[in-house]
């Protein structure tokens, strides 16, 4: 397959349905795909994909997981899933680097050597036309310079760390930084703005943004249509490998011709028809998860039961904001998208049926990471947290908070702290290898990085089913059978679930994780981050079963950690973490509609901006 | 006399001066000295006859020559002999006296001391003997001894200045070569002692170097490293015989090789066992097998070819018939032996495992037994009832005043036997010489009829020389006088 | 890093311990296996008055433990003891040896490293195909090839038919550095062995590395095929290449009979076997204080250095 | 992809194949041993020649198989046996007084020299073919626990075995089925090096008096008695040393062609389109 891009070749592209290049007259493409096929075992999971990428463009490849984006963005760099039999052209500009942000960063990033070791690799071939003596420094400066653009405050110390040292959101933007130091002519972004939350979300964006600007082409693979509306020049739509729909996104986004584009758009789009939003597959998810409408209580998760404002303010609580120069815009959280909807027209109370005891009491966590040079550093204080049968709750928080840090604890991951985490009353063991398998059932955890949790030498149906076998006694043939319903119930067919992790796309690892924790039938589920390599149309589908299932079984409560508000108000209630403090806390409605605390309010504000630059 | 006969023996043309010569040779290690009365190890013997002179030593049939000592003369009794000195220089210049040796033999006696010749000089009553001139001693010795110039020549009964110390840094001697440099475990270097009584040395300079592993000799020899490699393999000799490279010289019947059995005990408390075995042994296959071929045959006595060897005795052969007819008259069918060896010495292993299969044909079944090499000659002096045995060269009265005798110290075979102690006594008064050689030939045939030693063999010596060396001694076995002797070697 | 500095320092205290069992293991050994000094100097005329005389003198016939402890309290003040059949200072045995043998362990691992992770990195860069083929099928074959059969075919060509090289050091004493010829064969003996599993355990680590996702990042990102290769790839290949080379380094300075014996290089090897044999226990227990030591040093360097290369690996829950 | 693969299958098995029909049909045809010859010695009949003591080389080579192939597999795989769970259990415990106390041992036994080792056991304990497996895997366990742990710990810290501990999977299944199978590649070169190391060891165990005989038909005893004939009679030592290599480098072929068909997942770059 020639990889190098002649001119004049370019002209008819595809079946009629490549990029528009009349959109931008008089520049060639800097990458072309043309009718790439890909096949696999049989099956084709990229069938008949043309795309030119433009210099200075942004071109966004939406659909759903699964849909073939990852392969095709793979494509532009040549390479393709090992034994597929490939054909069709791809060329990229001769010489020209190709920058590629991958959706799992955790793989990407070396764990032996250090980030600043990493970025410096990128940045010495950028330097070469120094002086050897200045060097140095000038690689040394690009890198913080990549770090500040990447988003990743304080950059002195976290380039001093190892990959493991830095949380999710953090890895991705490390990722971020290298495509930015690259200084390529291609970005090949896979979910850049995974596991990033709002506020972060938004500086990527325009990252992003001036990155185009400088005439470099990037080509976005993304579900979040928040990222793509803001973004993207250009949007393909992938369904099932083959391009149901292309154009412009404001187009694309405003009259989208392919039904499917439509249902994608769901919740962006507006609907003409507001109970055409109700059939689709989220939409069932009524109020916060799980919630029994006819339970009047008001708030059974606090304790005290004390009146006014149910605002958990806490002793630790930082007062100042966080971030001085968002804008003072629009208070509020913006109403839109079906699960919003439903949320502002459910019963105001949202009490259940049940008081008795929390199932999960947090008391007094303070969490410290070994960090360096400098020993242990307190990464998390959460003074108390209150988890009861049947309710969910939303832990939300800018990137590198301690979300993950807070789940990891109660999950018995991380050892590293003081305070008690209780179960029933009874404090859990610090160590899950401490834990009996009752406990261990109790409390289940879904990993934020689904690549890297599981094992890339055995079926992903073996290791779901495991769980059952060694959790709950089940044979091992009941719990294949139940293992695959499960994973046919996340939307992953039962030939998906034969393969081996690393063959299958980063949105049905997830799914596959959920539904390994699931089989536990845990107590506590804590979710990390669970839906965001989901796009709308499969994340609803998710929620949906949640929701199901904490309905369904009364013992089932959930903490869900997400940098996504509009997940979070699904929730019965909301935790708000900023810099490893636990700053407020209270039902989802209050937390997102009055946010008390100066960050949470900022975080819901930057939603709604966020939106809003979509037209842009 | 010893020197002499070298020279011709050699016949290599005539002599030149000058030069060093490196010979290599097994060594101590690290822990090796240069005190001649320590000296255990071929290597020691090598430096310390380079260095010093004994009063007497062994010529090629181990008979004693006379050194230092000019002559001895015994009394009647043989129990007191008169031994004038030669007149010699140490290397700083001061005479040999009688003074010296006294001294010297006072030292080996030390009871505080192990020396390794004490044993021997145990006949001398060094309280009683005294230096009767400058040059002149009468040792009067606690019984008759008639071999008594054996022991002036016994192993490590060297002559050291009276105010000898610390052999190591600046070693005084008297013999063909002086002190320059030691390395322990490394290399010795030594230079001509012009004075020497003998005539001085024809090398300028002779280095010992050690090198343990006989590979490592041969190669440093065929590389032209070192120009006399001591104790070579006998494949190796095969190797370079007449290929022209290097030149082979082996010193026959340097150790006897045995099958040690021990009279004391079953099964071999019984001589027709002891008979049996005699007969099992098929001693060419042993020679051929363990010995590569380098050796000769053995007749089940001690000393083929040395002064007063036995030698009417008719050869030994295997006959295994006669072998089973003994053992069942003995009761003693289907016998089961162990048969004690180790890597201690060449050929032992292999020489056990052949016997095995020998033993095998006359229905004796014989275990081998691999015990530790460091400890494995203490171990079999009393432990065991078979094991291999091997001895280097010493006159025949030697063998058996120690290991033969009631009171011998090193009794492997523990021969015990008052009336073979007493021929033993008979010799040792015996002062004419041919009567004396007939009281060892009936000890010899005693020995040959039901002795403890199965002696199948006698193990060539095997040295290689670069081709340039001249002058060194063909015949004389191992330990003997001209045996890695170098004052009478010369580079061409 | 605090964590390293305190887990470097509990190492060392229980290295301390260590060296301890180390010299009481080996004095208890010695002290079993059969025979003692006396009877290994008194060699084939082990005369038991002889034997029970040197014992006497060299102070054999007191309790084992008393002979430990007079050792001990010697070491307490610096010193290793002296020789039962020589009398000269333990230390004496020691200086000598180590200087050939920290020389050659020297060159070797010099060589090495380089040879063997460049070895390594080829193969499982070029894995399956001719180039890898070749070099793991030598590496084995050489492996197999015993030491002393590999040091005489070296000399025979090298030395002895070529000419080109002096076949053994003999000679040469402990200043093996004025004659540089001399070590080339040994030095090529010794590497033989630790090459051929150096490579193979490079080979391995590397083949998955070079697989691994991190090094297609940096392949893309346009990192230099050797940079992605030894500071990408290599580093997670390392660990266990670092322990056999940290087992290679303690071989190669406590004792390398063969090649030592083969090319008469007084080292550590030579004095150790020597020592032995004459059940000469203060330099055994002085050379197992040096072993000790040295084996204590190393295998922390080897952690220490997979400690480095697997930084997650201290942080499991 | 498959031709060159089955291609490696096949030459690693006719490599094997050689020794190992020697060593499990040899002692069948090699019939009664004949009268000795003198050692190192060519021709009459001995179509190897003779060996140290003047056995035919020919036969012993037919009966020195069985004993090599045995002891040396069963000492390599009982040395794993040991050092696996101990190396797992280090890497992967938590607890670090347990880590001190399976490893730190272990590194005592290290640093004893092995000859004093084996010395003693040759002399103490004079054990027969089982002991002698038993003391060369011994002599190997340290060893080969450092390395099992080295390579184990990077894998033990990945999040899949969180993950596995989650699930409450036994410790095996995480030691084994996912710490040991990240390691296999690794474990295979060093089992390919240690069988040969062990191979020598047992030969020099020998020569000490450990477990065979001195003289035993086996081929590193072989190998090691007739190296003084090395120059007079090569066979002796050839022929017996090559059968280990192939032995060996057989073996090892077979490993990696069958660790090669495990595969490896994930994007693959090819040939073709490498970038300049
Ligand atoms: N190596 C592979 N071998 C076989 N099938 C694969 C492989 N990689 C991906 N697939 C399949 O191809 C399809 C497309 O995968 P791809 O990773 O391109 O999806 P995606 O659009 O990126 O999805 P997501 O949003 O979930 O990441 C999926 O169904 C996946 O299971
Ligand atoms: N092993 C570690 N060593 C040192 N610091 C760490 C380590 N792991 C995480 N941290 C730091 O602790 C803080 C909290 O991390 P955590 O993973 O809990 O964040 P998070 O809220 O989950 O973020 P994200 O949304 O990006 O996943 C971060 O600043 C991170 O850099
Ligand atoms: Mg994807
Ligand atoms: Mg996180």
């Amino acid at each position: 397959m020639k990889h190098e891009y002649e001119k004049g070749t370019s002209g008819d592209v595809g079946v009629g349905i490549g990029v528009h290049a009349d959109v931008d007259t008089g520049v060639g493409p800097v990458a072309e795909i043309r009718d790439l096929r890909v096949v696999v075992d049989g099956r084709a999971i990229v069938d008949g994909v043309s795309l030119r990428v433009l210099p200075g463009r942004v071109t966004a490849l939406i659909g759903a997981s699964g849909s073939g984006k990852t392969t095709t963005g793979l494509a532009l760099l040549g390479e393709y899933p090992a034994d597929a039999l490939v054909t069709g052209d791809v060329r990229v500009e001769a010489g020209g680097l190709v920058g590629y942000v991958p959706q799992h960063p955790a793989a990407a990033l070396n764990p032996a050597r250090r980030v600043s070791a990493l970025l410096t690799d990128i940045a010495r071939a950028r330097v070469r036309h120094l002086p050897v003596r200045q060097r140095r420094a000038a690689a040394r400066e690009r890198v913080l310079r990549a770090l500040a653009e990447a988003q990743l405050p304080d950059a002195e110390t976290l380039s001093r760390r190892y990959p493991h040292q830095l949380s999710g959101g953090q890895q991705q933007r490390v990722v971020l930084a290298q495509a930015l130091l690259l200084g390529a002519r291609v970005i090949v972004a896979d979910e850049p703005t995974t596991g990033q939350d709002a506020l972060t979300k938004g500086r990527i964006v325009e990252r992003f943004r001036a990155v185009a600007a400088r005439g470099i082409a990037v080509v976005l693979l993304s579900h979040d249509l928040d990222v793509v509306s803001a973004l993207a020049d250009e949007v393909v739509v992938l369904r099932a490998g083959r391009v149901v729909e292309s154009g412009p996104a404001q187009r694309v986004r405003s009259s989208p011709r392919h039904e499917w584009t439509r249902e994608l758009f769901g919740g962006q789009v507006e609907s003409p028809d507001p109970d055409e939003s109700a059939s689709r597959p989220g939409a069932s998810a009524r109020g916060p998860l799980g919630t029994r409408t006819e339970s009047p209580d008001p708030d059974p998760d606090e304790p005290t039961g004390q009146p006014g404002p149910r605002i958990h303010r806490l002793p630790h609580a930082r007062t100042e904001v966080p971030d001085p120069d968002e804008p003072t815009g629009r208070p509020g959280v913006r109403a839109r998208g079906p699960l919003n909807r439903h949320t502002e027209s459910r019963d105001p109370d949202g009490r259940t049926a049940r008081t008795g005891q929390p199932v999960l009491r947090v008391r007094g966590l303070t969490a410290r990471h070994r960090d360096g040079a400098r020993g242990t550093a307190v990464v998390l204080r959460a003074p108390a947290l209150d988890l009861y049968p049947g309710r969910s709750l939303a832990v939300v928080g800018r990137s590198g908070s301690g979300k993950t840090t807070l789940a990891r604890c109660v999950a018995g991951l991380h050892r590293d702290h003081d305070g008690e985490i209780l179960l029933d009353g009874t404090p859990l063991p610090r160590s899950l290898r401490d834990r009996s398998r009752t406990q261990l059932a109790a409390v289940q955890y879904v990993f934020q990085d689904a690549h890297a949790a599981f094992d890339e030498h055995r079926p992903v149906v073996h290791q779901v089913a495991r769980t059952a076998v060694r959790l709950r006694g089940t044979d091992p043939d009941t719990a294949t059978r139940e293992a695959l319903t499960t994973l046919a119930g996340l939307g992953l067919p039962e030939e998906l679930a034969h393969r081996h992790p690393g063959r299958l796309s980063g949105g049905e690892l997830q799914r596959a994780a959920l539904a390994r924790a699931l089989l536990a039938r845990p107590r506590v589920l804590v979710c990390d981050e669970i839906t965001s390599g989901l796009d709308t149309v499969t994340r609803r589908g998710i929620l949906d079963v949640l929701t199901t299932l904490v309905r369904g079984r009364d013992d089932l409560s959930l903490v869900l950690i997400t940098h996504d508000l509009d997940t979070a108000a699904l929730a019965h209630r909301i935790a708000v973490l900023d810099a490893g403090e636990l700053v407020e806390q209270g039902p989802a409605e209050v937390v997102l509609t009055t946010p008390a605390h100066p960050f949470t309010a900022s975080l819901v504000r930057t939603t709604t901006r966020l939106t809003a630059g979509t037209v842009t | 006399g010893g020197g002499s006969d070298s020279d011709d023996g050699a016949g290599d043309g005539s002599p030149k001066k000058g030069g060093r010569l490196r010979a290599a040779f097994a060594g101590g290690g690290a822990s090796e000295t240069l005190d001649p009365h320590l000296a255990n190890l071929f290597a020691d013997v090598a430096r310390a006859k380079a260095l010093f002179d004994k009063l007497a030593d062994y010529g090629a049939d181990l008979s004693a020559q006379p050194r230092l000592a000019e002559k001895w003369e015994p009394n009647k009794a043989l129990d007191r002999w008169q031994v004038t000195l030669r007149e010699a220089t140490f290397h700083d210049g001061s005479p040999v006296t009688a003074r010296d040796v006294l001294h010297s033999y006072r030292r080996i006696a030390d009871p505080k001391q192990a020396f390794r010749a004490k044993a021997s000089l145990e006949p001398i009553d060094l309280d009683a003997s005294r230096a009767t001139g400058e040059r002149s001693i009468e040792f009067v010795l606690k019984r008759p001894t008639a071999e008594f110039p054996n022991v002036l020549a016994a192993f490590g009964a060297y002559i050291v200045p009276e105010n000898a110390t610390g052999f190591d840094k600046e070693p005084v001697g008297s013999g063909p070569f002086r002190f320059v440099s030691f390395a322990p475990g490394r290399s010795a270097v030594f230079r001509r002692y012009d004075d020497y009584w003998e005539g001085a040395p024809h090398l300028d300079e002779i280095e010992f170097v050690v090198a343990n592993e006989e590979s490592a000799r041969v190669n440093a020899l065929l590389g032209g490293q070192i120009e006399y490699a001591h104790e070579l393999n006998p494949t190796t000799a095969r190797a370079h015989e007449d290929k022209g490279q290097i030149e082979i010289v082996r010193l026959r019947g340097s150790a006897m090789q045995a099958f040690c059995m021990k009279t004391d005990r079953p099964p071999f408390d019984d001589e027709r066992v002891r008979q049996a075995f005699f007969l099992i042994a098929d001693r060419r296959e042993l020679v051929d097998g363990a010995l590569s071929g380098a050796g000769e045959v053995g007749n089940d006595l001690f000393g083929k070819g040395y002064e007063y060897y036995a030698d009417g005795l008719p050869q030994r052969e295997q006959d295994l018939d006669k072998a089973r007819a003994l053992l069942k008259q003995a009761g003693a069918e289907g016998l089961k032996v162990t048969l004690d060896t180790s890597a201690v010495a060449a050929g032992f292993t292999e020489a056990a495992s052949i016997f095995r299969d020998q033993a095998k044909k006359a229905g004796v079944t014989v275990e081998v037994r691999m015990g530790s090499k460091d400890s494995y000659w203490s171990d079999i002096l009393d432990n065991g009832a078979l094991c291999c045995y091997r001895s280097g060269a010493m006159p025949i009265e030697a063998h058996i005043s120690q290991r033969l005798l009631t009171d011998s110290t090193t009794n492997a075979t523990k021969w015990r036997h008052k009336d073979f102690d007493a021929l033993y006594q008979q010799a040792q008064s015996t002062r004419d010489k041919t009567e004396r050689a007939a009281v060892y030939e009936r000890m010899q045939r005693r020995l040959y009829g039901e002795g403890g030693f199965l002696i199948w063999g006698f193990a060539d010596w095997i040295i290689g020389t670069a081709r340039n060396v001249k002058g060194v001694d063909t015949k004389a076995p191992a330990n003997t006088l001209d045996w890695a002797r170098f004052d009478t070697v010369w580079l061409a | 890093m605090s964590g390293l500095r305190s887990f470097v320092a509990r190492r060392l205290l229980l290295g301390g311990v260590q060296t301890v069992a180390v010299v009481l293991l080996v004095f208890a050994l010695t002290e079993a296996l059969p025979g003692d000094a006396a009877v290994s100097l008194a060699g084939d005329q082990p005369d038991p008055a002889r034997i029970a005389a040197i014992r006497e003198a060299m102070e054999l016939d007191r309790p084992a433990w008393e002979r430990l402890a007079d050792w001990a309290a010697g070491l307490l003040h610096g010193d290793l003891g002296t020789s039962l059949v020589s009398g000269r200072p333990v230390r004496q045995y020691l200086a000598d040896g180590f200087g050939p043998t920290l020389l050659l362990a020297a060159l070797t691992v010099a060589l090495l490293v380089p040879a063997g992770f460049g070895l390594g990195v080829l193969a499982a860069r070029h894995a399956g195909r001719p180039v890898d083929r070749l070099i793991s099928s030598v590496t084995l074959a050489v492996y197999a090839v015993p030491e002393f059969a590999l040091g005489v075919l070296l000399v025979t060509v090298f030395a002895l038919r070529l000419g080109w090289l002096p076949p053994t050091a003999v000679g040469y004493g402990t200043d093996l550095l004025a004659h540089p010829a001399a070590l080339v064969l040994p030095v090529l003996v010794l590497l033989s062995r630790p090459v051929c599993s150096l490579v193979r355990l490079v080979r391995a680590g590397m083949i998955d590395a070079l697989a691994s996702p991190y090094v297609a990042q940096a392949r893309r990102y346009g990192v230099s095929g050797a940079r992605v290769r030894y500071t990408h790839a290599l580093p997670n290949a390392l660990a266990p290449a670092a322990q056999q080379l940290a087992r290679t380094i303690d071989w190669l300075l406590c004792g390398v009979i063969v090649v030592e014996a083969l090319y008469v290089i007084p080292g550590l090897g030579t004095v150790l076997l020597g020592a032995v044999a004459e059940r000469d226990v203060p330099v055994v227990q002085g050379l197992a204080v040096v072993f000790g030591v040295l084996t204590v040093v190393l295998n922390l360097g080897a952690d220490l250095i997979a400690h480095r290369l697997a930084p997650r690996a201290g942080a499991a829950a | 992809m498959r031709s060159p693969r089955t291609g490696r299958f096949a030459l690693g098995l006719t490599i094997v194949a050689v020794p190992l029909v020697l060593a499990l049909l040899g002692p069948v045809f090699a019939g009664e041993p004949g009268a000795r010859a003198a050692s190192f010695t060519l021709g009459e009949g001995h179509w190897l020649g003779t060996d140290f003591v003047g056995r035919d080389v020919w036969r012993q080579v037919l009966h020195g198989g069985r004993p090599v192939v045995l002891t040396a597999l069963a000492a390599t795989a009982l040395a794993y046996l040991v050092a696996l769970p101990v190396g797992l259990l280090s890497a992967l415990t938590r607890l670090r007084w347990l880590e001190e106390l399976l490893m730190r041992p272990l590194d005592v036994l290290l640093a004893v020299p092995s000859l004093l080792l084996i010395l003693l056991a040759a002399t103490v304990f004079s054990p027969g073919a089982v002991g002698l497996a038993l003391l060369v895997a011994l002599a190997n366990v340290p060893d080969a626990a450092r390395l099992v742990r080295a390579a184990a710990a990077e894998a033990a810290a990945r999040p899949a075995v969180e993950a596995l501990r989650m699930q409450g999977e036994t410790w095996w299944r995480m030691a084994v089925g996912y710490v040991g199978r990240s390691m296999l590649r690794t474990l295979a070169a060093d089992a390919g090096t240690r069988l040969t190391g062990v191979l020598y060891l047992v030969a020099t165990a020998a020569f000490l008096g450990v477990g065979v005989a001195p003289d035993a038909a086996d081929w590193a005893v072989m190998v090691d008695r007739n190296r003084t004939g090395l120059f007079v009679q090569p066979w002796a030592v050839v022929v017996p040393a090559m059968l280990i290599v192939a032995l060996t480098t057989g073996t090892n072929l077979l490993f990696d062609a069958a660790l090669d068909k495990g595969g490896r997942r994930g994007p693959r770059r090819t040939e073709k389109e490498a970038r300049p």
